[in-house]
């Protein structure tokens, strides 16, 4: 065993004193570089809301919401969209929620683990994260074509299930897999078949779950736009839809168009806005609420 | 004691077919296999109308910097689509890969509890909102702004777009990084306080390393987002169909190019029709690959404790 | 100041109109009239849409599209629309597709001209050179390799006291009429420069040339008209010295005729017969209330009376 | 009970005979081996306790007695168990059919998150008994027997959860009675419990012993000596000794069985 | 050590001082005191050995020598700790500073994810010393101080994980030795490793102890006896008694320390 003898002049105290502080200075500097970085995502949020916000101001108002769509700014409304919005989540919400609750219930409760389950997940996390306009592309030839929905609400609403599938099927697969073991031999003890205990005990405990996946996914839904466009939902648009099989503008759709045409009317402009912050307000509820589902039903067990 | 409970109860399970129980499965593997079929039906209606693409136009055409698919004679060079896809992904990358990853290391290594819990919701805000609404940001503020600044800014540009992408994927990279740098074990931390580290070098010469393929991964989801990105690019890029590497010119997108094709003429089978298929297909493609390798990058740092 | 006038200019129209039009009406309809095609004439066509449906049959949904005429074809000949909006003429080869289809001009599609369009040609507001310019001039510039190898084309190549920049070249793609119009019947059907940026959006048109010194495009006289405040319109000299496209030059016989052309509308008659909206709205655009009353707010100059009423008898005589 | 015909006690003390016949049970969980050529009778109407030191395969025999022990996919057992005479691994043989008439009782309480009274009635109700009144009644008389009555009847809507720990193992007994089971299998059922619960717990199972088959599985020799007829000791999968509980604990047959007991090992 | 002259041993000795004096010190997590109004001198080139039953404070002690244990958030201190006279606990006292001189050695061996190499020149590295000689210099004499030298020269650029854990946790110590400390804190150093690592750590430690003050955790009265000078032995956050090593385990004052030192408790 060697001393320590060959005393490094470089590991003096007078030397490291120097180098330390040297070495605290850079550590605040990036602190501050950081938290400014960190807070550049907050001085975003803020000026697009301060901007989306002032530039709708006089132009939302009871007249906005409850007006057809006009060319002409004053006369303009976004009723017909709120309705095809509202209309589209009709038919986004039971299709993705079924799909994706029954996949969730098949890949967790019944499935082997194997290569079909193995494929079936590779294949959900993979479907994530496919652009949204090539759910168009499939929702405009499938849909659109193949089954001849044109640009219907249903087509939109199909292409838009399959878009958010992916993200009710995760969450509701989280959702049954954190219900406790013990809840499920319970219900087996007493008798109960598979599905028995599925419908009674593992559903509703995994049900906040499932609701705040499936609010998040319409959320996503509510404001996606390519899949709509790719679609060919028509410019002009004024009627308010009735039934799913009607043609419908939404309130993404609104704003592209509106910004759109801002240099051939000004105004259009406000209009997007306004929209934007109509938007912008329900996907603040709907997370709210899928927020509230959460913190509510907080596990007791 | 009640004593026919018993007796009713095995009645009825003598009679109480377990139909239900045979049926769900079923019905639950059919639901799992819609996933698959939803797969399927992207990659046939992709390939096969990509296919007649391929069939029609010359291979070395394909890889031209020529575009003008609807010309008289028609070009179909996909150069200029890819160049514009991936000069808007680079912007966006040098601006969300910074921000995204300091945030990251902020929220991670020097945040306290308290400031995290307030800026992780407004991280969630910001990605949440949908990219109609940053295309709307980028064509009324972030061009103008950038057009005062930049003298010989085109209106319409790659530079605005890619930095309004840029801003929108920041919470991606911001989350998952934080991800992976949480999932270090402290006693590396604490190792390397032990010997008079300062934050910033525990984060940069400990952290980051241990943590580097999780964020690595982030980094080629957060590329795969910004090529499958459409609406912030169809606003604000200005489909020109020019070969250019100049970002303050308009470009095209393979996104975009699908919008406005589709917003156009999608109505019958001419070889323009079947490019939409073609470029669809390589999108596809591409950020399959992306996704994939994504995947592949952050199970690995799994393996890693 | 532009659009508030328009707007306001609507909406007295609409109540006069709404007065009149009681009387008229008969029966309530429904259903859906499908419109698309020219992008130059969408403005006048979801103009009269609006007035149709807040005025006469609120129950019937007008929807209109804006794909650019060649791409309205595309649509129309398959059968997927009531009616294709155009900018220019209907051509021998998409009659060809139609008589396929056993439709005939004539007799299943019917043709009405709407109103007269002049093409303009759009700088930006700080272009203080160009604002003037022979055909000739405008014709060389576009023309593929008349002045660059390259078609990189200074304005100092047509005029030496011009700049020498580089003039960026503007124009509708070829989805849309009003680019054919300009290939076959300006440049005679040669090649265009291939630095021209070509675009799907007359919006996006507006856009890039209002903030582009050295932009050059070409588009129906309304989208300039609506725009006066953010570009210039070229004088175009035809012969005569300098002419300025207005609602008074734009006209067959007017001075501005060199670059005047009819933009119509294409009525699948079958689909009238089977759906009375369509029918309806067909009167209600080829009336007195329809293109007639509107072209002018839209930057389009109205045929006479007469070429109306022959229309409006050829579809009352469907039934 | 249960579709036997009546008897008086005395008469069934007489005729008392196997209800379970365990005949040269082995179980694996995958390779290891973890019941060894088990042979039992578990006897109608009487206590059995299983005792044994931790790991031991107690909770493994147990379940295997109504087959949840087959949730586990590696599980693998031979031999048979016959429960009236029929093999309960017998191809017929319906598992949801044997666990309704094999209660069980887990270790740590597992009420549902769902009211007192929905819990009680779970069992009733997934067996097709639908009618209110009939429910209710079930409700009150299992509660009632599972001596928990008076402390609930008044909150028979409040969830489960509120309930302390000795409440709501007593609610999971009423839950198992509520179907009137013949057997109940408790795996420790007051491990869990603080020293207060598990008085009241304990002196529900010796109200229970009257009119239930019990088969118990716990670690307090106290519990096994006051509550039991019969005791089986396990030692590593293996059955070392079984009998009367008089018998093994004042002559165990078996050194490490006395061992056991004396508190010299487990 | 650093900066001051350099001795013979036999000066050190005769001048032996207080390195350390911890003065009234206390400390909270959160609303739970973990260290009640301790008082102990850690004398200069000594080894004191701080024992005590599981959740005593030890590891709490040790970890607020180099303010460590400012990590959690929750913990406050109060008192003083004068290192070299200096209270640690002032504001203009850098801790970066503090925790070059006072290095730590942990439980589990933590190193980096990085080579071998790499994770000894780790310290130096971030102290500005960049020259590759000096750096490959010091590497090699820390790792021969940490007797791990000859079994791993030959792969110094292989990644750390590759070594055994004996051989991990001497890496850590050499990680420590590359920056000179004057103290070396090591908590419970040996108590992951198998008894042959352990051997060849503890070795390791009774050789470093004639060069570096040593304050060693630790649950080995073993390990106490053999290396230590001082022992002191805490319960539930108080010091219970504090002195030279030989008289703690000869005649401990107090009847707590005999019982624990005898294994009655703990
Ligand atoms: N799910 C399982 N997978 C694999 N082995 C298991 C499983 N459950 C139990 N074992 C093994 O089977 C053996 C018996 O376990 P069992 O739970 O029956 O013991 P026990 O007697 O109930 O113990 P305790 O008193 O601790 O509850 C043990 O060796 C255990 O490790
Ligand atoms: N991070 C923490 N937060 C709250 N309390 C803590 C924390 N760390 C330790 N404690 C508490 O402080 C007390 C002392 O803990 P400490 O880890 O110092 O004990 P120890 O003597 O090192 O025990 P062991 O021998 O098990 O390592 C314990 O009661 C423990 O519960
Ligand atoms: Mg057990
Ligand atoms: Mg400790
Ligand atoms: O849109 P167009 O009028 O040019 O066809």
């Amino acid at each position: 065993m060697e001393c320590k003898i060959t005393k490094n002049n470089e590991l003096n105290v007078e030397n490291l004193k120097k180098k330390i502080k040297k070495r605290i200075m850079i550590d605040k500097s990036a602190k501050l570089v950081f938290l400014l970085s960190a807070l550049f995502a907050l001085l975003v949020l803020g000026i697009l809301i301060y901007r989306i916000f002032t530039q709708s101001i006089g132009w939302l108002d009871i007249q906005f919401l409850t007006s057809k769509l006009s060319i002409f700014p004053e006369k303009a409304g976004i009723f017909g969209a709120i309705v095809g919005s509202f209309l589209l989540m009709v038919i986004v919400a039971p299709v993705t929620i079924i799909l994706g609750v029954s996949t969730a219930i098949y890949l967790e409760e019944y499935s082997s683990k194997g290569r079909l389950q193995t494929l079936i997940k590779t294949n959900i996390s993979n479907l994530a994260g496919v652009p949204s306009v090539i759910f168009g592309l499939l929702g405009l030839t499938v849909f659109g074509r193949l089954l001849n929905l044109g640009s219907s609400i249903l087509a939109g609403g199909l292409t838009m299930s399959l878009l958010v599938l992916p993200i009710v099927v995760v969450a509701s697969q989280e959702a049954i897999r954190a219900v406790p073991g013990f809840l499920r031999d319970a219900s087996y003890a007493m008798g109960a078949s598979k599905w028995t205990t599925i419908s009674r005990v593992v559903l509703p405990v995994a049900l906040p779950g499932i609701l705040t996946g499936s609010i998040l996914a319409l959320s996503r839904a509510i404001g996606e736009t390519a899949p709509l466009v790719v679609l060919g939902i028509p410019t002009l648009i004024l009627k308010i839809p009735q039934n799913i099989m009607d043609d419908f503008t939404a309130l993404p759709i609104q704003i592209y168009y509106w910004t759109l045409d801002t240099v051939l009317t000004a105004e259009y402009a406000n209009l997007a806005a306004a929209t934007i912050v109509v938007l912008l307000l329900m996907l603040f509820t709907l997370n709210s609420i899928a927020i509230i589902i959460r913190n509510k039903f907080q596990r007791r067990y | 004691m009640n004593n026919n409970v018993r007796e009713i109860i095995l009645k009825n399970n003598k009679k109480q077919k377990k139909s239900l129980d045979n049926v769900m499965p079923v019905i639950f593997f059919t639901a799992a296999l819609i996933s698959i079929i939803t797969t399927i039906g992207i990659v046939l209606t992709l390939v096969f109308d990509a296919l007649k693409f391929f069939r029609a136009v010359p291979f070395a055409d394909i890889f031209s910097t020529q575009l003008a698919p609807l010309a008289a004679n028609p070009r179909f060079g996909i150069l200029p689509l890819i160049n514009g896809t991936i000069l808007t992904s680079l912007i966006a990358m040098m601006v969300a890969i910074p921000v995204g990853l300091t945030s990251a290391i902020y929220l991670s290594e020097f945040a306290t509890e308290k400031i995290r819990k307030r800026l992780k919701p407004i991280m969630e805000l910001l990605a949440g909102i949908p990219t109609i609404v940053y295309g709307f940001f980028a064509y009324s503020f972030v061009t103008p702004l950038l057009m005062a600044v930049i003298p010989g800014l085109e209106a319409k540009n790659a530079l605005s777009p890619g930095i309004v992408m840029g801003i929108m994927i920041i919470p991606l990279v911001t989350s998952l990084s934080e991800d992976a740098m949480n999932s270090v074990p402290n006693a590396l931390r604490e190792g390397a306080y032990a010997l008079g580290s300062t934050r910033l070098e525990v984060a940069v010469k400990v952290v980051i390393p241990a943590a580097i393929s999780g964020i690595i991964a982030s980094f080629v989801l957060a590329i795969s987002r910004a090529i499958g990105e459409t609406m912030i690019v169809t606003i604000a890029s200005g489909s020109s169909k020019n070969f250019t590497f100049d970002i303050t010119k308009s470009i095209q997108t393979m996104t975009a190019y699908i919008v406005e094709f589709t917003s156009g003429d999608a109505g019958s089978g001419t070889v323009g029709y079947y490019s939409l298929y073609a470029v669809g297909l390589i999108l596809f493609v591409f950020t399959l690959l992306m996704n994939l390798l994504a995947q592949y990058i952050s199970r690995k740092y799994r393996e890693e404790y | 100041g532009q659009t508030e006038d328009e707007a306001t200019t609507g909406g007295e129209n609409q109540e006069n109109t709404a007065g009149e039009n009681q009387d008229v009406e008969e029966t309530k309809l429904e259903g859906a009239v499908i419109v698309d095609g020219s992008g130059t004439v969408y403005p006048l066509m979801a103009h009269i849409a609006e007035e149709y449906m807040t005025n006469v049959q609120p129950d019937v949904s007008v929807q209109v599209g804006r794909a650019g005429s060649s791409a309205g074809f595309k649509k129309f000949i398959p059968g997927e629309l009531d009616f294709a909006d155009a900018s220019r003429k209907i051509k021998d080869s998409e009659l060809a597709q139609l008589e396929e289809k056993g439709l005939k001009l004539g007799e299943d599609v019917l043709e009405f001209k709407l109103a007269l369009d002049g093409l303009t040609m759009v700088i930006n507001k700080d272009n203080d050179w160009a604002q003037e310019m022979t055909k000739e001039e405008i014709i060389n510039m576009y023309l593929s390799g008349h002045y660059k190898a390259d078609d990189k084309v200074l304005w100092s190549d047509i005029r030496p006291e011009w700049p020498a920049e580089e003039i960026k070249f503007y124009g509708p793609n070829e989805n849309h009429g009003t680019y054919e119009f300009f290939w076959e019947k300006i440049l005679d059907e040669q090649e265009m420069v291939k630095t021209a940026n070509l675009q799907q959006e007359y919006s996006t048109l507006v856009d890039l040339v209002s903030k582009d010194k050295n932009a050059i495009a070409f588009f129906g006289f309304g989208y300039y008209v609506n725009n006066q405040d953010k570009l210039t319109a070229v004088k175009v000299d035809f012969g005569n010295g300098p002419i300025e496209p207005t609602l008074e030059t734009i006209g067959e016989d007017l001075p501005y005729s060199g670059f005047t052309r009819p933009v119509f509308t294409y009525l699948n008659a079958q689909y009238a017969k089977e759906k009375p909206q369509v029918l309806d709205f067909a009167k209600y655009v080829v009336s007195p209330e329809g293109a007639q009353r509107l072209a002018g707010d839209n930057g389009f100059a109205p045929l006479p009376a007469a070429q109306y009423e022959g229309y409006l008898k050829q579809l009352e005589a469907i039934k | 009970m249960g579709g036997l015909p009546l008897k008086t006690i005395n008469e069934l003390k007489d005729e008392k005979k196997a209800i379970f016949s365990i005949k040269n049970l082995n179980l694996w969980y995958g390779n290891d081996q973890a019941l060894k050529n088990i042979n039992i009778d578990i006897m109608e109407k009487e206590v059995t306790a299983i005792i044994g030191p931790s790991g031991c395969g107690k909770s493994t025999f147990i379940k295997t007695l109504n087959r949840m022990v087959e949730m586990i996919p590696i599980v693998k057992t031979s031999g048979e168990i016959l429960y009236h005479g029929k093999n309960i691994f017998d191809k017929g043989f319906g598992v949801e059919e044997l666990r309704t008439t094999v209660g069980m009782v887990f270790q740590k309480p597992n009420p549902f998150p769902k009211s007192i009274y929905e819990n009680v009635v779970y069992g009733p109700k997934i067996h097709g008994i639908k009618d209110k009144r009939k429910l209710m009644e079930i409700a009150e008389e299992s509660l009632k027997s599972a001596a928990l009555w008076d402390e609930v009847k008044d909150r028979l809507n409040d969830n489960a959860y509120g309930l302390s720990g000795g409440q709501q193992q007593r609610l999971c007994i009423a839950r198992c009675l509520a179907i009137q089971p013949d057997v109940l299998l408790m795996d420790e059922p007051t491990s869990a419990l603080d020293p207060i619960a598990t008085h009241r717990v304990e002196g529900l199972i010796e109200e229970l012993k009257n009119h239930y088959t019990i088969v118990i599985v716990t670690h307090s020799m106290h519990q096994a000596a006051r509550i039991s007829d019969n005791t089986a000791f396990f030692l590593s999968g293996d059955l070392i000794e079984f009998g009367k509980t008089q018998a093994i604990f004042s002559k165990p047959r078996d050194k490490r069985t006395e061992d056991y007991i004396t508190g010299r090992f487990g």
